[in-house]
């Protein structure tokens, strides 16, 4: 009873008239993405992604047809486990895809290191999944927390912030992300003049510490939220009046095209940096976001961006490898292709993406936010950081 | 910073806006808990439901003011609904079944919030009253925040109205302290049971929709608040109007005050606080059964 | 009455055996349910050795579950411990905290008692989360299984380590049904009953009540180094006030107070939660929903239900007995 | 005015009333009389609905009410004082009353019941929690006469009450009991039943084991020494 969603079914068909029957090849991809708990509504959007990109890059395999088989990780690292082991063992998969916590992956990752399927993440962020704890198996086409946020501290210094104040929720990703900012920052010369991590879950009443960062006079406050968190900070930032006197800056999720119709007005002169805006002017964005809104009425988001370029990825590295698991694996490391976020390509060294990071500008105007990009990093790409294959 | 009262001032807003917030929530629960030894543990539930109500009614309507008036009544139907279905008949069925069934209710309700709302994150950006802000002690406000401050005034203020000088305020007091001797004097205890888990279920719907156009809504923003709620309750002690507002102050400024000394350990401050109560006073601060 | 008494027991040997066949047919995947079924039984049962028996609902029976699990990982995969040492270590820790935690908490009574365990808690929870040093919210990998090869046996094969584990929920039920049927267990059962009249009695209630509480806490901490070792991961979410929830769930489901109950529940609620997951992304409503209308049926559970179930056959049985001699006397 | 035929009550599992059978005439006052665990109280539960019985009628002026909910029972005309008492702590002394008044009309208000129990009116704001034993018990027969009730269950008024104070409510019992009051009473005290009360019953395990005048119990030395260990 899995949701299979077969594609290419009518080439293959086509093909098998041919007289092509023998040269098919049948791939069987797991998703593992949580569609129930606080992530679900991640996971949809991945999802949601990720079919569009077999749709889209599905028929370059000719014959050859893939399937999905889904689980949901419910986000729960023990439970994420045991589907993985499931769909490895038992449903002989070729390749996994998926994993939106850190902490799901970091509980498959040693299991998926000793099996012989790679797993393409698609969003997962932790530094160390491509450092210390890289492995051949792991591939990520999403980000790293620190590669959105290293330009950044540079980037912010040039534009004449002297200090700073930062903000994120007190778990390993807020933390990565802001140590990444804080060495770049304080590299170029800035200073940071305080910190503040509140809880990751609770009541999400960030007036207290929106309070306290006003206190210390910053020239700026540099942020980490996502989700609920980000929308309520975003707006409680723009009714404490805070932001004419001290701008808010953050890594991209801030103002994530996923919800930011929802902060509307609160949105107003935030600035950030991410790996992808919807506004990139390119064809292969255009594509992306034109079926997208088209199958969901809703714009297509970094995290749909990330199952898209995963469908992209592992249907290139088909092609490459003709099906041979070795020729697969290394072919998913050396990937390169224009997806709707730019240029990108999988770093051999570390199987993190190399990718541009867009800083990126909200202002409110006639009832919507439009997001403007006002620079592009180019390449941005992770040092080993204890990686070795 | 320290030394800056201004800086303080609008942090003693700050924990009233939480703890009134935190009251809304809590007194409901509180009541349903005093008068009908009732453990309701799907009563954060409402309140997600009430934004999420209110987000559906500020779209169609285009305005707040509709919202913050049907948000409530469509959670209070709910709740009569999951009166008659299920309360009803776990009354008398002892706490631990009753946690176990709102538990279990828990889930039905995030599925069915997922369902009707989706899960992306929803919120309302036009038709917010009072979205300006204010100066005060060279500090700026959101007027918003004082808004939520007075809803929650004004609630107390009127529930003690009602408890403490109507007819149905003493059914209440007294179904609370002896549920059989009130049946025996002709007070219809069940009904007040009914009418009272209405009310509550009201209240919660009331914060999630006052609580919504300054947070945002999305399915399963019950679950997180439910901690809090409970052990507001039970600082508070059980049944009481006046425990629910003193254990709202509590947490709401123990919350606000330790976010800004201690950051990383404010909740483990409010689970500390809880322990020490208990060990203190068994039954909480304001007990309505001594 | 009499058959009623081996009624359970019989149940619990019924449980085992099908476990014990699905063993023998279970594919990879299988082993992985069976494991995980284990362990939730282990900690179910001893949730019901406070919950059902003694009466005292604890909602932080997960942080207990927990320290087990993080100390079996601080001291294997951090300071190098060998395996076994580590699990007897562990449980010891685990039972040393609730005897502090037992004599805390076993002051108050009632919603307080489950308030004040779900506070403590979190508290541990908070703490995981927070410490760097425990992996904080991305958990600690790492976790080596214990090592038996000296007697030929082989912890990492998944299907050995299914049947050890299985193995260890007979003897862990064996071992409780002995001490529950001991005076000691009588007093608790008492204490569930009355626990005003015992102290009335002259009984130290408290001294008991944590001592329980101890004990039981040390089990739950014995089943965290299993659950560490089977998933050889462990994350901060296995303290969280949710699944002490889920285990309590576990346990009422299956039958508060039957000690073969917890066993059942968890066997349940694991294959429905992977089966139902797999039909729809919405399976938290159909299990809440089966939750409810178990609890609603107002038996104890699905214990409950087959102890119902078997006195109605076993009384149509000597009601068609008595007849037939009946009619045989008439013929005679 | 009220028909009690063969009930079987239980409290929980244990079987209290085995077919209890009793009746009293409208303005009869009747008392119940039995030791510690007799059923006494379990009858009048019974009869008010807290404890339904699970067999037998209760007719009340003719009419079934037996599985009636207490508070509907209150309003057809039975008034029940508990032996605890039931004051509300929370509610103040008129607070106590006004909960009750009301509810049928009758001769009885709150300026009436303040006449008899000037004690009352003189605390009228106090809590329920700070009044006295005596005062506690004043307060639920006050309570009790505001329903306007046709039929009075009370159960043992005397309860822990000094000699000086029973004395006082036998005398109100008695200003009662002379305009029309149907009352059924639940005692302990043999002496202040008797005065009371015309006719008597004597329960013992569960059942009644005597009943006949109050005249009649005052002579049988041996029913009073064999079920009430006068």
């Amino acid at each position: 009873m899995k949701t299979r969603v077969k594609l290419g079914v009518a080439v293959a068909a086509s093909l098998m008239l041919a007289g092509g029957q023998a040269m098919s090849k049948e791939y069987k991809v797991g998703v593992l993405l949580p569609f129930s708990g606080v992530y679900a509504g991640l996971g949809a959007h991945i999802e949601n992604g990720f079919k569009l990109g077999l749709e889209h890059y599905g028929a370059d395999l000719g014959s050859d047809t893939i399937t999905m088989v889904r689980s949901d990780t419910e986000a729960k690292p023990a439970a994420s486990l045991a589907k993985t082991k499931k769909m490895v063992l038992q449903d002989k998969v070729d390749v996994l895809v998926g994993v939106v916590s850190s902490a799901v992956l970091g509980g498959m990752r040693d299991f998926v290191h000793n099996s012989g399927t790679p797993l393409v993440v698609a969003n997962a962020g932790n530094d160390h999944m491509t450092g210390e704890k890289c492995s051949p198996n792991i591939v990520r086409v999403s980000f790293s927390n620190s590669q959105i946020n290293r330009p950044v501290g540079g980037w912010l210094a040039k534009q004449g912030v002297k200090t700073a104040y930062l903000m994120a929720p007190d778990y390993a990703a807020g933390h990565q992300m802001m140590e990444a900012f804080k060495k770049t920052f304080t590299e170029a010369g800035g200073t940071i003049v305080g910190e503040a991590y509140p809880p990751l879950q609770g009541t999400k009443d960030y007036g207290p510490y929106i309070t306290a960062a006003k206190a210390a006079k910053p020239d700026a406050i540099y942020t980490f939220f996502a989700g609920g968190a980000a929308i309520t900070f975003v707006k409680q930032y723009h009714d404490f009046g805070v932001k004419k006197d001290i701008p808010l800056y953050g890594a991209g999720f801030l103002t994530s095209a996923a919800y930011v119709h929802v902060q509307g007005e609160a949105a107003d002169g935030t600035v950030a940096a991410l790996h992808y805006v919807p506004a990139i002017d390119t064809p292969e964005n255009k594509k992306f976001q034109d079926a997208y809104q088209a199958a969901h009425q809703k714009v297509g988001s970094e995290f749909a961006v990330a199952g898209y370029d995963a469908a992209h990825l592992i249907v290139q590295a088909i092609k490459k490898s003709g099906g041979d698991k070795d020729a697969f694996k290394a072919a998913l490391s050396k990937a390169e292709f224009n997806g709707p976020r730019g240029p990108l390509r999988i770093d051999p060294a570390t199987n993190n993406v190399v990718q541009n990071i867009y800083l990126f500008k909200n202002e409110f105007k006639d009832g919507k936010v439009v997001q403007t990009i006002l620079d592009t990093i180019p390449d941005v790409q992770d040092a080993p950081n204890g990686c070795s294959m | 910073m320290l030394t800056d009262s201004g800086f303080w001032f609008v942090q003693v807003l700050n924990s009233l806006q939480l703890s009134m917030l935190l009251f809304l929530l809590s007194v409901g629960l509180t009541v349903i808990f005093g008068l009908m030894n009732f453990v309701n543990l799907a009563h954060g539930s409402l309140y997600a439901l009430g934004a999420l109500f209110g987000y559906s009614i500020a779209q169609a309507t285009g305005g707040m003011w509709l919202a913050y008036l049907l948000a409530p009544l469509c959670v209070m139907l709910v709740g009569a609904i999951l009166y008659i279905l299920i309360i009803d008949r776990m009354r008398k069925a002892g706490p631990m079944k009753q946690v176990l069934v709102t538990f279990g209710l828990i889930f039905v309700l995030l599925d069915i919030q997922r369902y009707l709302w989706g899960t992306d994150q929803l919120g309302v950006t036009s038709g917010i009253p009072f979205s300006g802000s204010f100066e005060i002690f060279g500090e700026i406000y959101p007027s918003y925040r004082l808004f939520i401050i007075c809803v929650g005034l004004v609630v107390f203020a009127a529930l003690f109205l009602l408890l403490e000088h109507t007819r149905l305020g003493a059914e209440v007091r007294a179904g609370v302290d002896d549920p059989e001797t009130a049946s025996c004097l002709g007070v219809n205890v069940e009904r007040t049971f009914f009418v009272v888990f209405l009310i509550g279920s009201a209240l919660a719907g009331l914060a999630g929709v006052v609580a919504m156009p300054a947070f945002s809504a999305e399915a399963g923003m019950g679950v997180s608040i439910l901690v809090p709620t409970l052990v507001v309750v039970v600082v508070g002690g059980l049944g009481s109007l006046k425990g629910a507002f003193a254990g709202s102050l509590l947490i709401g400024t123990t919350l606000t005050f330790g976010q800004v000394i201690i950051p990383s350990f404010a909740s483990m401050l409010m689970y500390a606080l809880l322990v020490a109560v208990l060990l203190i006073r068994p039954s909480g601060l304001f007990p309505a059964r001594g | 009455m009499r058959s009623l008494i081996s009624f359970r027991p019989a149940l619990a040997a019924l449980t085992l055996i099908t476990l014990l066949i699905s063993w023998t047919n279970a594919e990879y995947f299988g082993m992985e349910i069976l494991a995980e079924i284990a362990v939730l039984a282990l900690l179910a049962m001893s949730l019901d050795l406070l919950a059902g028996y003694t009466g005292l609902v604890s909602l932080g029976h997960a942080a207990l579950f927990g320290c087990g699990a993080y100390s079996f990982a601080v001291f294997t995969a951090i300071w190098g411990w060998p395996a076994s040492l580590s699990m007897a270590a562990a449980t010891l820790l685990t039972g040393l905290v609730s005897l502090v935690v037992g004599a805390v908490v076993t002051r108050v009574q009632g919603i307080f008692f489950i308030m004040i365990t779900l506070a403590i808690g979190e508290m541990g929870y908070e703490l995981v989360f927070k410490t760097r040093a425990l992996g904080g919210d991305d958990g600690l990998a790492g976790i080596p299984r214990l090592d038996l090869s000296a007697i030929g046996v082989d912890l990492n094969d998944p299907g050995i380590f299914a049947l050890t584990l299985i193995l260890l929920v007979a003897v862990v039920y064996l071992l409780l049904l002995r001490l529950l049927g001991s005076p000691y267990g009588a007093v608790l059962t008492g204490l569930h009953d009355n626990a005003g009249r015992m102290r009335a009695l002259g009984l130290p209630v408290q001294l008991y009540q944590t001592s329980i509480f101890a004990f039981s806490g040390a089990l739950a901490g014995f089943a965290g180094t299993l659950s560490a070792q089977h998933t050889m991961f462990i994350a901060p979410q296995l303290l969280h006030w949710t699944t002490s929830g889920e285990v309590l769930v576990i346990a009422i489901l299956g039958g508060l107070g039957t000690l073969v109950g917890p066993i059942i529940g968890a066997a349940l609620i694991t294959l429905l939660r992977h089966e139902l997951s797999d039909l729809t992304d919405y399976w938290g409503l159909w299990l809440g929903l089966f939750l409810i209308l178990v609890v609603m049926g107002g038996k104890n559970g699905v214990v409950g239900w087959l102890e119902a179930g078997w006195r109605f056959v076993a009384r149509r049985g000597a009601q068609s007995k008595s007849t037939a001699r009946r009619s045989n006397d008439a013929a005679g | 005015m009220l028909k009690v035929e063969g009930i079987h009550s239980y409290y929980g599992a244990s079987h209290i009333l085995h077919g209890v059978s009793l009746d009293v005439g409208e303005g009869e006052v009747v008392s119940l009389l039995g030791r510690n665990g007799a059923g006494k109280t379990t009858t009048l539960r019974s009869i008010i609905g807290l404890t339904p019985p699970k067999q037998g009628s209760i007719l009340l002026k003719g009419e079934e009410t037996s599985g009636q909910k207490p508070h509907a029972m209150a309003r057809r005309g039975v008034s029940y004082m508990p032996e605890t008492r039931g004051i509300f702590p929370s509610l103040s002394v008129y607070e106590n009353l006004t909960l009750a008044e009301g509810r049928r009309p009758g001769p009885w208000t709150i300026p009436r019941v303040f006449e008899i129990f000037p004690r009352l009116e003189a605390r009228r704001s106090n809590g329920g929690a700070q009044l006295s034993g005596g005062e506690q018990q004043m307060l639920a027969i006050a309570r009790a006469l505001l329903l306007n009730p046709d039929l009075l269950l009370l159960d043992e008024p005397t309860e822990g009450l000094a000699p000086i104070i029973v004395q006082d409510i036998e005398e109100r019992l008695e200003a009662i009991k002379h305009e029309g009051m149907t009352i059924l009473l639940v005692e302990q005290n043999f002496r202040f039943a008797t005065n009371l009360a015309d006719r008597v019953y004597v329960l013992g395990k569960g059942a009644i084991q005597w009943s006949g005048s109050t005249a009649e119990i005052l002579a049988d030395q041996a029913v009073q020494k064999t079920w009430l260990g006068v």
